[in-house]
């Protein structure tokens, strides 16, 4: 119901609002690298080259590019376990990322975070974070770091935090943002609000289930967005990072979007109505862009097959080096505790006499 | 355990042992009730409340946000009014976000306010590594529970263990930690039929044995018992001391058996610093310190946030092998004695 | 400034509003006993008498009038360590309550909480805690209890939450609010809002510095109220606690009062500006409505005085109690550790071997 | 310490020693910045900051709402991009509020990105009892931060060390758990004058003796001082080792000292009960097994929720006179071994 309200027509949409052919191609091009990536995520979980947990971006494609094509190239991207495509588009190569998901040392975390735990300082993709909101009071930090470092205006790099819908009633969420709100942070809260955590629908988890509402409690704009739409969460989110970059006004933006399969790859999802699963499947984002794109005249079929092959094989060439890329060297296991060596650090191996291994 | 008459068993699981039990006791008293994350429509997340919301509705099996310093609270607050919540904690990394609730509230209030209210609430919570869930999901934390006055915290490592604990939690009037481990939920074991109740804070001899004492808890009772059956066949003759409770702490049963062997090795799961063998180990140093042939050693995990890579969380964790290893070495070091 | 908003001109006082004269100088005798108590408390703590922290409701004395007359017996009270004027008007005795502060085994909590942990099970005042915040997930499951336990209506009880305007940063507030919208259950949280959180002002700690509008948040009605006028704060939180009763439906009630002192006894609050301390002291709810009395003609100069004199001789009689009382006997130091006896259970005093102690 | 030539002393407090190490370290390096409750307006709870924010302004002195998980978040996340907070929780006990995101987050952060980021991160708490401030504001959990990897550990006993530590804490790159103590803040002692900048990780021995080996930290630390100096006047030759870091912990400082006394007590102010005290009896028992003469034992608080009340908080707590009497026990059972 609340779901079906958020269900777009494609008479909303604005391929022909005059964004450039060149730069939708490029959006469908990277919506098609990422849903290539998590079918083939999908795949190498069940054949067990995966382990732990692996969360899908399957579905939410639009509003990954759309967030990554408004965010720039000096912002601080956090985000919470659901982070591959968000690497993807920030440009870390398809390679390293599935290096990652083996468990291989040349992973973007040396194979020692996995699927929830991506990081990248170069590309300032600053993770991938396992526990539920635990990356809203860093992203908050960094974004009061950055006031300390630089002045506001067009050119100052600003925070986004990414966090679920189900995320938001964790009391860290309030705590940040009042934070944020109360010393005019350089930060967006981004909610992708997939309708779902886990099997909880938003109106079991929240009393105000508009999400972006609750932005009034910290005298915040708080903005809704289309998910499905990538034109129209790009522009929001890059109105938002205006905003905290150049007024260092916090914005609180809900991104409404669609969960296509179960919460983590081994999740069947047999709690969801075949209501809310036809729902979901109608609004994926992937193929109804590829239509529309089509019917504007922007690619044709032969194009977009051609697209759709290429990041298939893009992934194919990430799954070979994540295969050939050899396991950390469990001599290394000691090597990150400590960025400054200090005297008498534990070292032992399970069994080691303690003293031994001093 | 009790000490009736031989029941009729059946072997299960120690998922399904949990869900049983939280069935009965659901059914045994109206006060109880279930709170936690995705235990209803989700059957749990590790499906240990598997059809309870189904027969109990949803007030008796009821999913909370993602909240847990809240509905943990909240479960504190229901009790204080007679009410007896059983709450599930996802994994035990997650209870971080509930602690002052737990120790600074459930742990506290009775003696706080002289008395006057109790807490007979129980926190059911797995933990464990080894599932290649990386640094902040693979956890081992239940020293700083066991640390905790007011508080009992128990770890059963078999079935029958965890059925007759979980009924002697949810009766029990105070707060309880209930630890489970993700490795020992589809485990087998016997399980006698009927109410089952176990006294809280006695710890058993699992296996009997002369030359030298493990002890262990949870998961590392398993692997205990594992090696303690493969190094009879070398002939060596190993006690097995299962703690099944942390707080209290049987120091009785554990010196008891020290006394006897005169060596002990501790298995632990979790860091080795400050972890729950330390405290066995000076218990032992302490108690039977005229009967000990050989330092105490522990077997614990390495000190690293656990990697998610295989190579490296195996390297880490303590492991049968491990185990099987120091067992031996201490007898060695015991038959002579001026070899470290 | 926005302090200077709050302000009251007496020519809103509803003394003349039909309320019964036996009810206002019920309400002055209780104002005049909670300020005696608390100058005697402070006084106390100077001696030496009491211990640890010490925190008073001085300034605050309409608030807890008007909170405690709205409040019925059978409902249940959770608040904060500035307790006791809550703890005099809930019906425990000023001889109970000042040997609490005292450490003695007469205290209400046994000697065991003092001034912060005051409580009691027989007029349901549930605690008396000192984590900022720490209360407030426990009376949201209160009221989850009363849930399971009885239906609502007018015969219904319901609880109440008291915190302070610091108190709605944590992360306990949200998520506890959450739970209550979401689950609808009969509680009412009250906001005991005295502009300060020790030494830091609502603007400076809240984003949103006008506090009940962070009810929106969890789709609650949020109400304020001046904390300064006695009738006002019993009929708001009357209305609220009604509301909670009968229809499930939780409120967020802000009562604007001023803290006339120091945040403990011990802070001398040199940050305060002279001009924050002189409105907080022409806002002094105890002369002023002793004066407002005065003029209606519900109290004659003599009657004020008697019940002034009156408080205090209750007082001293309280102080003598509590000075006699014996202290807990340190062989009973374990007495209330478990209420379920256990085998095993830690009883060692310091130095003891472990092993004789089993 | 470090081994310059003895410096200019001056005798100051506790509480001046840090508050003088603060002010020299937003000299020193303008990415250092203060953050906590109350820490700039009201100068501190107790008053350690006083006078920072009128010198160095509200941006360098940051005052935070109440909202622990949040503000010590947010100093992990400003450490993340280069600064250097030092954050002060106002006790020990509110930092349960945000142990998820300095247990979970700070120490894991390095670890699990393969050394990307570090955290330059000091969070400043006092802890302890004694101050009849009740149950939930008198604990010692110092043995919860000692148990985990990643971080760093150090609680000074003395003004002297308050200073090289806190220095030294503030220039490490990982995030420092450096623990206060309500009752030394008004203790004195010399301080050298200068830059000081102390080794983490390593015990001091600030008394030698040659019988009986007393291991503390912290405010245990200046009473067993107290008391090996009382019982010198007994003839008893006492070493006091002061553990000054709890994590790493020198293992090494401890075993040599119990190698050459033979006996061995801690003083500890956190529960017995898988304290620290258990991790350093366990040490030596397994370090120096062969020189022990006596059981190592240890002397802690009494396992209860601390009561308000004088009469009971002065039993649970350990004294000098706990401590002296434990010192004369182990001493006489070590002369008839068989009395026990
Ligand atoms: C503190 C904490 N509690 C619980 C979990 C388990 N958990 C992982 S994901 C999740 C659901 C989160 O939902 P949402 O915020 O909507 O994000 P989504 O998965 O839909 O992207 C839960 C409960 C966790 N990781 N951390
Ligand atoms: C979790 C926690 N953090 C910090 C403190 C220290 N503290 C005690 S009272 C207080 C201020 C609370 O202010 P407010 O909520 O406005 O209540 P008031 O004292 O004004 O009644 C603080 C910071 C605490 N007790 N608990
Ligand atoms: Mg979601
Ligand atoms: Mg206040």
């Amino acid at each position: 119901m609340a779901a079906k309200a958020r269900t777009r027509s494609t008479a909303e949409v604005k391929t022909a609002g005059g964004e450039p052919a060149d730069s939708l191609r490029g959006f469908y091009e990277q919506m098609s690298l990422v849903r290539a990536f998590e079918l083939r995520s999908s795949e190498m979980y069940a054949r067990a080259k995966i382990g732990g947990y692996c969360h899908l971006n399957l579905g939410e494609e639009a509003t990954v590019v759309g967030l990554m094509a408004a965010i720039e190239a000096r912002d601080y991207l956090f985000t919470g376990y659901r982070d591959h495509g968000y690497a993807l588009l920030r440009g870390l190569s398809p390679e390293r990322v599935m290096a990652e998901l083996f468990g291989k040392v040349t992973g973007v975390s040396g194979g020692r975070g996995g699927s929830m735990h991506l990081f990248d300082q170069e590309t300032r993709l600053f993770g991938g974070y396992g526990i539920v909101g635990g990356q809203i009071p860093p992203a908050t930090g960094a974004a009061l770091a950055l006031k300390y470092q630089e002045s506001a205006g067009p050119d100052a790099a600003a925070v986004m935090c990414l966090l679920g819908d189900g995320t938001t009633n964790i009391g860290a969420f309030h705590e940040s943002l009042n934070l944020a709100g109360l010393w005019k942070l350089p930060i967006v809260y981004v909610i992708v609000n997939n309708g779902l955590g886990m099997g909880t629908t938003v109106e079991k988890a929240s009393a105000e289930p508009e999400l972006y509402k609750r932005a009034a409690s910290y005298r915040m704009p708080g903005v809704r967005v289309d998910g499905d739409d990538v034109l129209a969460v790009r522009d929001a989110a890059r109105d938002a990072l205006k905003q905290a970059r150049e007024t260092r006004q916090p914005v609180l933006l809900e991104v409404m979007c669609y969960r296509l399969r179960g919460h983590s790859v081994v999740d069947p999802a047999r709690y969801r109505s075949s209501e809310d699963t036809t729902i979901a499947q109608q609004s994926d984002p992937v193929p109804s862009f590829r239509t529309e794109l089509i019917t504007a005249g922007v690619l044709s079929e032969a194009d977009a097959a051609a697209i759709d092959e290429a990041a298939d094989a893009r992934v194919t060439e990430a799954v070979t080096f994540a295969e050939e890329s050899p396991e950390p060297d469990p001599k290394d296991l000691f090597a990150y505790v400590y960025a400054t060596a200090v005297a008498n650090a534990p070292s032992a191996l399970p069994g080691e006499p303690v003293m031994d291994a001093l | 355990m009790t000490d009736k008459v031989a029941p009729a068993t059946r072997t299960i699981t120690y998922r399904q042992a949990l869900n049983e039990t939280l069935r009965a006791e659901l059914e045994h008293d109206d006060k109880v009730f279930l709170i936690g994350e995705e235990i209803g429509v989700f059957e749990g997340s590790y499906k240990i409340t598997a059809g309870l919301l189904e027969d109990f509705g949803p007030e008796r099996v009821l999913d909370a946000p993602i909240a847990e310093e809240g509905f943990v609270g909240a479960a504190l607050g229901a009790a204080m009014l007679g009410m007896r919540p059983v709450v599930e904690i996802m994994t035990i990394n997650f209870s971080l976000i509930a602690i002052d609730q737990i120790v600074n509230h459930a742990a506290k209030m009775r003696s706080m306010f002289a008395g006057q209210v109790s807490i007979p609430l129980v926190i059911r919570m797995p933990g464990g590594g080894g599932q290649q869930l990386a640094a902040t999901h693979s956890q081992n934390l239940e020293v700083w529970y066991a640390h905790i006055p007011g508080l009992k915290v128990v770890a059963p490592s078999t079935p029958a263990d965890a059925k007759a604990l979980l009924t002697a939690a949810i009766r029990d009037d105070d707060p309880v930690i209930f630890l489970e481990n993700l490795s020992l939920y589809s485990t087998k074991g016997e399980v006698p039929d009927g109410e089952q109740v176990a006294e809280i804070g006695k710890a058993a001899v699992v296996k009997t044995g002369t030359d030298l004492t493990i002890v262990s808890y949870s998961r590392g009772t398993t692997t205990a018992l594992e090696v303690a059956h493969q190094l009879e066949a070398e002939g060596l003759s190993i006690e097995v001391v299962d703690l099944r409770s942390l707080r209290p702490l049987d120091r009785d049963t554990i010196c008891g058996s020290v006394r006897k062997t005169g060596h002990a090795v501790v298995f632990e799961d979790d860091w080795l610093s400050y972890g729950i063998g330390a405290e066995i180990s000076a218990t032992i140093g302490e108690g039977v310190f005229d009967f000990l042939d050989a330092p105490v050693r522990r077997v614990a995990a390495a000190e690293v946030p656990l990697p998610y890579a295989k190579s490296l969380e195996r390297t880490a964790l303590p492991s049968a092998a491990d185990l099987a290893r120091v067992v031996r070495d201490v007898l060695n070091i015991s038959s002579t004695p001026n070899d470290k």
